[in-house]
């Protein structure tokens, strides 16, 4: 067999894959591991490539460059049917005249697939997927919720090894989305296939991931677990792009400042006290300083150095409370509790937890 | 007077057609005024509807062709058509017409509404003398000797009768065959009478037999237009043709000579009657005075002697007047002129019948004519119901 | 928050395999030109192409060849000497009657018949579609539902009632009296086309003008109509070639010194002198379709686009 | 309820005049000309009018005489085989060419040229181009003998079985250009996601166009069917140009036997009565559909 | 004039307006006064009639019943433009064909205003909407908040008492619409207008409205401010709707428990202590109790009542870290810090703040 020993142990392996749509290239260069079983999300921004890698793991989309390896096969020439990967669309992409059972059932019929075996699979998919009242519907008369759910039982049925799916929620209301991605993080759990999920919402990607990989025009800026990603973000575009509402950031530079390194800017001095100091911050580097909202205090005094602001406008959203500072100059964000409300125009202190800040180099925008 | 223009609308598009067509345009405009050119090319079929749309439409020509008989008769009941008595009694058309029918065709409640301009017979059979030539076998003098050279004919890889696919051509063939077969008598029962009884019976019977002869030996004509079948004869690649003596202007245009390129026999020769059928010009009731008088003064001009030889020799057809002279006339003219002043005539079956049964007929023979499936005593059948039905 | 360090090594795993490739298949999957896929696809369409080609091909052929040659011969094969005789002759010398002056002027006649009928039309039937799309008053669906059963009547139902109407109002026979009857006839289809587009436009385009205080007119004129040119050339395409080609309205309604171009071409190709002069015929065959051959070539690309906008959303 | 007086309730009839305005051509044409015109015709073929219109009636005489004419029935006879044919063929070839034409291929713009032009040409022009290639002395039939196959035969427009076919080929000639483009367009509609998800599923080709694609196309067809339909009820200028329902009366179509009856044989009445049949088969087709199309849900306000 | 001291001061009233399309009635007897320089948010699901109840005030559809006041004025039958009102679309609704300039100036001109005071109107909403740059380009060139900020100052420059929203901000991303959201803030807090804001989008009613109205198959559940649609919902679709995660509800009855009142369900109490208690709480009375998820500790003793969990499913989201558990047969989600992580499986104690939780009678969903 034509196996390699740099993709044995993976589920699905990209290498040097790069795609372009005539002169416009889309994916440039790319390397991915996915491991036996993992969720993997793609996450990045409208138009970043996403769905055109997806597409290329199906054998959807010609490669113009590279090789793509599943379960330890090469197969970039494959035809998507012969990859054992089942995939799940935004639009659901279900056959309208069809009834559920039919649209379960019609790859399997049309591989010749004896009918006793299909109606065992789809009998399985529909009590996994608990559609069974619904086998003998029309997609039309369906709900979006349910609808999703038949076309991820379209891809359970055919017993594949991997799940690719293309922003499945995107086109459900919020309620239904998180109620279905509990739903799709039970399945992983329970059939603990591997899982390539792409998404735009990072919420989705937060909570379903094992890993994720964050992308931008087509190149994989960091690939990691949720947490990781969310506290050690790899450079400024990854930081700025995870979190809702997002990190605050402050150009600056460093300076000395007593026997340990401070950030200053517009004339103000932040200790940088307790953030994992190593050898690259250096006095005179020019740098930016990212503070996520929920990690700066308002008026509770932790015994650090504070930090005099104005509340220029105040977001109640329910549970938490968003507040748009003015501080020196620059406008920042803080989350605070949503039952303590403030006036427009108070003065209030803030102080910093440099233990979960970023500091990044202002050139490279990577994380020191 | 000053010049007016006066449209005039026709259906006379072929090459013979056009140059006579011409002489009466001359003729009209050297009154001082102006004959304004409205042909409709396709045959009075096509012609027609479009002439009668329009003068019911309220937008009348100054003047229109209509083949002469029943098709302008509810027009003229209508109060459509200018009357024309004036003019014809200043000109005395009563005394000059001939043959009298002509002018009865043109009466309605004793006033006269249209100007005959022509003498038009069907009953001709046009011979190609090459193409019996190279058959080998003489060119026939009558109806049965051409139908007995068919075999030769066809062997020589030569059509014997060319009958195009107009469902009109078809209908008048088998008048032509009726009244050379059956006699006046039966004609004019069958047509003028209206006897269905006689329509049935065995003498029409005949008719059907030969009928069915000529398609036979019309099978494989592959064109439309009566002209082109003319052709085929003129150029050998057709034994003969039953159409009406217009043919004639296309043998002449083509430089053949009757008696030496072609041969004609009238009646098929077998029963020598023609009918005197032809076209005439009706004046649709103008409001403007100037128009209506240059109306008069056209029909005037169709029917002066020298107008009527310059255009008849053109059309090849016979003038309406007998008291012109018609030297120039050829062989095949002389025959009819003869014929016409023996008073062997019958009047054509547009006099005689409706459109509406006109039109039933043609479909009935065109169909006949083009399907050989279809026997000639069913034909008869339906004839007979046709005829029954006819008003 | 302990094992973010282990973590990190796999991301940065990646930038140690990349570069290596495995054996095996790389790139894009090889489909060579001559693939039997291929050959089924273009021989398809070429073969489907020569169909459609065919008789155009001979019109050309045919028109450029002399009497002689094509009583010889073939008609598929090419001109051996080529003439332009029988296209002057349609042009301008073809004679219908005692009329000897060809195409030429049933031309111009089509030229004065159908702009105004065009623009007419289209006026109407636009403003039509408009209102039907976007100012619906109570009963405007059902005259619209009469008006498309309308569409499938044929002619000759209609030809009757309407020379007694035009009689009646007195034009009949007059220019502005067939552009009546082009537009009437023009009318079902065209107001469906224009309906559909309009209502496929957002409909908050519409709201927002209203808002901004703009009315019925102001509405379709500065908002809707900079918006519709695919509609509008599907519309004009259309109507050009049906007014352009119409044969029976133009044969009932006109008179001779106004008859379009088909009533012209049907006269010259009818009006046979002895034997039917083919290359002539088709030369004015060929020139009669002209004008909307043109406008479609010109215009192809919008047609598709109007076609998907406004016909199929039905 | 605050009890006022509903304020300056404007005239129903005044508002959205300038809509009402601008629908008059509209509504006159639907009244006067479709309805009015269509009723005339109807009423009249009641009469034994002949030139002109008269108000004699002779109950349904008109309609005995038309279903007892040979001619009529092989009108409608014709019509019906003509209809079915082409609806059959136009459909099949313009969604097979659609089909093709939508594999991302070369050239597309210009096959698509080739396929559409006819549709720029009149019936008059297709019918005489038609019967110049299918001319037995000159087309087809003698350039294939003249290449040594002298038996060969292909001569339908001179022979009455299959001269409906030769009407056929130059109906299809020009009008499956425009079918092509219709489901062009519907193809194009087609969700991409729906052609993934079939190729993921392993379902061939053919598989998906068949079971999945054209189920989904339903309204498209419904479209173009109206409108090949409307076309084929309508057949008239292609049948006079080009065999002028000849040989016989082998090729006639209802729609020339209104004609010819009405205007040539001057007999109004049997022209009114035939074409009151073709209205009626017109209902028949149209009303079912207009019902689905307009008469269910509304679409938006 | 044709004033009625019912209407006189509000800025917008409503008066019994009912509409139908055909028979399906979308707004039934609906009554609401919309005060002078109030933002008022309708929220609700869609298809609930919220752009229906917009389109009648902005005079885009008649009503069937009912009159509508505009500054005390009866405009139930005036045209749109005459009802002082400006709409901002979902879709922006900019005529592509005209530049910025001419999208701004449209209406003017059409109402024949003079030139001079036309620049000078549109001069001044491109500065307060900081659009100058933009004013000489076409819809197409602008990106999808610059296209918003665009179809805002549409209604600026008319001058009008009151601004009507259809979801202004639902066709952008994430990011976007909260910058946009915060720019929306502002220019009310500037220009001092009455808004009326159609979105279902709680997290912009909650930050925006000075009172959010929530509406249900054209019926207004509630209309109050924000804070007390949040912690007072009047009945359990309230509830429900607003908060993400949604509140979670118990279903059971009430029982005496020593000297006050508790909750039962599946045999497990919960004391109510702390709850506003009124009258309506009697023992045996069948209830919903609702309680949200950021109101529920985990492993953190408060003192109280402990209740005894497993964990189900973890989602991490950044800031925040939403946990499902088991709970005597229920599911219930509770929201923790980010930074706190769990086992699936482990075993957690739960502890109550009944203060701020809702009781609902189970009948008539009202709250108690
Ligand atoms: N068939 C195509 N031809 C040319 N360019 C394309 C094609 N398909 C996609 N692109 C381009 O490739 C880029 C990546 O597209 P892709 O669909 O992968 O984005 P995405 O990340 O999935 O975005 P979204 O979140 O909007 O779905 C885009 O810039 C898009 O314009
Ligand atoms: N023109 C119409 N004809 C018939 N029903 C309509 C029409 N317009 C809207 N409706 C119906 O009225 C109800 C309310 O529609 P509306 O547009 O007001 O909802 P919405 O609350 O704005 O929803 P969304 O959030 O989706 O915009 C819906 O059920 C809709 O189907
Ligand atoms: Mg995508
Ligand atoms: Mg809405």
């Amino acid at each position: 067999m034509n196996m390699n020993s740099t993709v044995s142990n993976s589920s699905v392996s990209i290498r040097d894959l790069s795609l372009n749509f005539g002169s416009v290239s889309v994916l440039k260069d790319l390397n991915l591991d996915i491991n036996d079983g993992e969720f993997l999300v793609l996450l990045g921004s409208s138009g970043c490539g996403k769905s055109t890698l997806l597409n290329c793991i199906a054998g959807l989309l010609d490669a113009s460059e590279g090789q793509i390896f599943i379960k330890g096969k090469n197969v970039t020439w494959e035809e998507p049917k012969d990859r054992g990967i089942g995939m799940v669309f935004q639009s659901y992409a279900l056959y309208p005249q069809m009834t559920v059972e039919k649209n379960l059932s019609f790859g399997l019929r049309v591989a010749k697939v004896p009918q006793a075996e299909i109606d065992k699979r789809v009998a399985r998919a529909a009590e996994i997927l608990q559609i069974q009242p619904l086998l003998k519907r029309k997609p039309a008369e369906l709900s979006g919720g349910q609808r999703q759910r038949v076309a991820i039982g379209r891809a359970l049925v055919r017993d594949v090894d991997v799940f690719l799916f293309d922003e499945p929620l995107s086109n459900l209301d919020a309620k239904l989305r998180s109620e279905l991605r509990v739903e799709i993080k039970r399945l992983h759990q329970s059939l603990q296939n591997t899982m390539i999920y792409v998404t735009h919402d990072q919420i989705e990607a937060l909570t379903l991931a094992d890993r994720i990989a964050i992308m931008k025009s087509g190149i994989i800026q960091q690939l990691d677990d949720p947490t990781t990603i969310y506290n050690r973000p790899r450079n400024l575009f990854v930081a700025g792009f995870i979190g809702s509402p997002s990190m605050n950031f402050l150009r600056g530079e460093l300076v000395k400042s007593g026997d340990g390194i401070a950030f200053t800017a517009n004339g103000v001095n932040f200790s940088l006290a307790g953030y994992d100091a190593n050898e690259a911050l250096q006095p005179g580097r020019k740098v930016v300083l990212g503070v996520r909202p929920e990690h700066i205090k308002v008026n509770e005094n932790a015994g650090g150095e504070e930090h005099d602001a104005t509340v220029d406008i105040e977001e109640p959203m329910g549970a938490d409370n968003l507040l748009w500072l003015k501080h020196a100059g620059h406008t920042m964000s803080v989350r605070v509790n949503g039952a303590r409300r403030f006036n427009v125009g108070a003065k209030v202190k803030l102080s910093f937890d440099m233990t979960v800040a970023s500091v990044f180099d202002a050139e490279s925008e990577l994380r020191l | 007077a000053s010049a007016t223009d006066l449209e005039v609308t026709h259906w006379w598009t072929s090459g013979g057609e056009s140059a006579a067509v011409a002489e009466l345009a001359k003729a009209f405009d050297a009154t001082g005024n102006h004959w304004v050119d409205g042909a409709i090319a396709g045959s009075g079929g096509t012609a027609r509807p479009i002439m009668i749309s329009r003068i019911t439409g309220g937008d009348p020509m100054g003047a229109t062709q209509f083949n002469h008989g029943r098709q302008a008769e509810e027009l003229v009941q209508a109060g459509l058509m200018r009357d024309l008595t004036d003019v014809a009694t200043a000109e005395k058309w009563k005394d000059i017409i001939r043959p009298s029918s002509l002018l009865d065709s043109c009466t309605i409640d004793g006033k006269i509404y249209c100007a005959p301009v022509n003498i038009h017979s069907w009953q001709w059979l046009w011979l190609s003398n090459a193409a019996f030539k190279k058959a080998g076998v003489e060119v026939p003098k009558n109806w049965d000797e051409f139908v007995a050279a068919a075999p030769a004919l066809e062997k020589a890889g030569i059509l014997p009768l060319a009958v195009g696919g107009q469902p009109w051509q078809a209908a008048g063939a088998f008048d032509v065959l009726m009244v050379a077969i059956a006699g006046k008598d039966t004609f004019n029962k069958v047509f003028k009478d209206k006897d269905a009884e006689a329509a049935a019976g065995p003498e029409i019977a005949k008719v059907f037999k030969a009928a069915d002869d000529a398609r036979r030996m019309s099978k494989g004509t592959n064109v439309q237009d009566w002209n082109q079948a003319t052709n085929l004869v003129i150029t050998g690649k057709a034994g003969g043709q039953i159409m009406g003596d217009w043919a004639q202007g296309e043998f002449a245009l083509a430089g053949q000579k009757a008696g030496t390129d072609y041969t004609c026999l009238p009646g098929l020769g077998v029963n020598e009657i023609i009918s005197t059928g032809g076209d005439a010009f009706y004046f649709p009731l103008l409001k403007d005075e100037e128009k209506s008088k240059a109306q008069a003064v056209l029909a005037k001009t169709l029917l002066d002697p020298k107008t009527q030889v310059a255009f008849n020799l053109k059309k090849g057809s016979l003038p309406v007047r007998g008291d012109v002279d018609l030297a120039a006339a050829n062989d095949c003219m002389k025959k009819g002129l003869d014929i016409l002043s023996k008073g062997n005539v019958i009047q054509g079956t547009d006099q005689l019948l409706s459109a509406d049964s006109q039109k039933q007929k043609e479909d009935l023979f065109s169909e006949f004519f083009a399907n050989p499936s279809m026997t000639p005593e069913d034909a008869q059948k339906r004839f007979a119901e046709i005829i029954a039905s006819a008003d | 928050m302990a094992n973010i360090g282990t973590l990190n090594t796999t991301a940065a795993g990646i930038d140690a395999v990349s570069g290596r490739l495995g054996d095996g298949p790389t790139g894009p999957k090889p489909r060579p030109a001559l693939s039997p896929r291929n050959i089924m696809l273009y021989g398809t369409l070429t073969i489907a192409a020569l169909y459609y080609l065919l008789p155009l091909y001979v019109m050309v052929v045919t028109s450029l060849k002399g009497m002689p040659e094509i009583r010889l011969g073939n008609i598929f094969s090419p001109p051996m000497e080529v003439t332009f005789e029988p296209w002057v002759k349609a042009w301008a010398e073809a004679c219908t009657g005692l009329n000897c002056d060809g195409l030429s002027r049933g031309f111009w006649n089509s030229v004065r018949i159908t702009v105004p009928s065009v623009i007419i039309s289209i006026a109407i039937a636009s403003v039509n579609g408009y209102a039907l799309a976007n100012w619906r008053f109570k009963g405007s669906e059902l005259f619209f539902s009469i008006l498309i059963i309308g569409a499938f009547i044929p002619y000759q139902v209609m030809i009757y009632p309407i020379v007694i109407i035009l009689r009646e109002i007195g034009i009949y026979g007059t220019l502005t009296g067939l552009v009546i009857v082009h537009s009437i006839f023009g009318m079902p289809i065209l107001t469906l086309l224009f309906r559909n587009y309009f209502v496929s436009l957002p409909e908050e385009l519409f709201k927002a003008a209203r808002v901004d205080g703009a009315g019925f007119w102001q509405i379709f004129l500065k908002i809707m109509l900079p918006m519709s040119l695919p509609i509008f050339v599907v519309a004009m395409i259309l109507q050009v070639t049906g007014i352009w080609n119409d044969f029976l309205f133009g044969v009932v309604f006109t008179r001779p010194d106004t008859y379009p171009m088909t009533v012209q071409l049907n006269n010259i190709v009818n009006s046979v002198q002895g034997v039917k002069e083919y290359n002539v015929n088709m030369a004015a065959t060929i020139l009669t379709g002209l004008v909307p051959l043109i406008v479609y070539f010109v215009s192809g690309r919008l047609f598709v686009r109007g076609i998907a906008a406004g016909a199929v959303k039905g | 309820m605050t009890g006022q007086a509903q304020a300056g309730r404007p005239i129903k009839l005044l508002r959205n005049l300038n809509a009402k305005i601008a629908s008059i051509p509209m509504i006159l044409t639907a009244l006067v000309i479709f309805v009015g015109g269509t009723f005339w015709t109807v009423f009249y073929s009641f009469t034994n009018s002949k030139l002109l219109p008269r108000l004699s009636f002779v109950g349904i005489d008109q309609y005995e005489r038309l279903w007892a004419a040979p001619r009529w029935v092989t009108a409608i006879e014709n019509l019906a085989l003509y209809g079915i044919l082409s609806l059959i063929f136009s459909l099949v070839i313009g969604f097979v060419l659609a089909a093709l034409m939508d594999q991302k291929i070369r050239f597309e713009n210009t096959f698509r040229t080739i396929f559409l032009y006819p549709f720029a040409l009149s019936f008059i022009v297709t019918g005489l181009v038609w019967q110049w290639v299918l001319n037995p002395d000159f087309g087809v039939q003698s350039v294939v003998r003249s290449l040594g196959w002298t038996s060969f035969t292909f001569n339908p427009l001179y022979t009455p079985e299959i001269v409906i076919y030769g009407i056929l080929i130059a109906a299809l000639w020009q009008g499956t250009g425009l079918v092509m483009c219709l489901m062009l367009a519907g193809l194009r509609g087609i969700d991409e996601d729906i052609w993934k998800a079939a190729r993921v599923d392993g379902i061939p080709m053919w598989k998906t166009y068949l079971l999945i694609v054209i189920p989904m196309m339903r309204p498209v067809f419904i479209t173009t069917i109206v409108i090949i339909a409307s076309g084929i009820v309508k057949v008239y200028d292609l049948v006079v140009a080009q065999t002028s329902g000849g040989p016989g009366i082998s090729s006639e179509v209802p729609a020339k036997y209104v004609y010819d009856y009405m205007f040539q044989a001057q007999n109004l009445g049997q022209g009114f009565a035939a074409s009151t049949m073709m209205l009626l088969t017109v209902a028949i087709i149209i009303v079912p559909w207009a019902y689905l199309e307009f008469g269910g849900g509304r679409k938006r306000g």
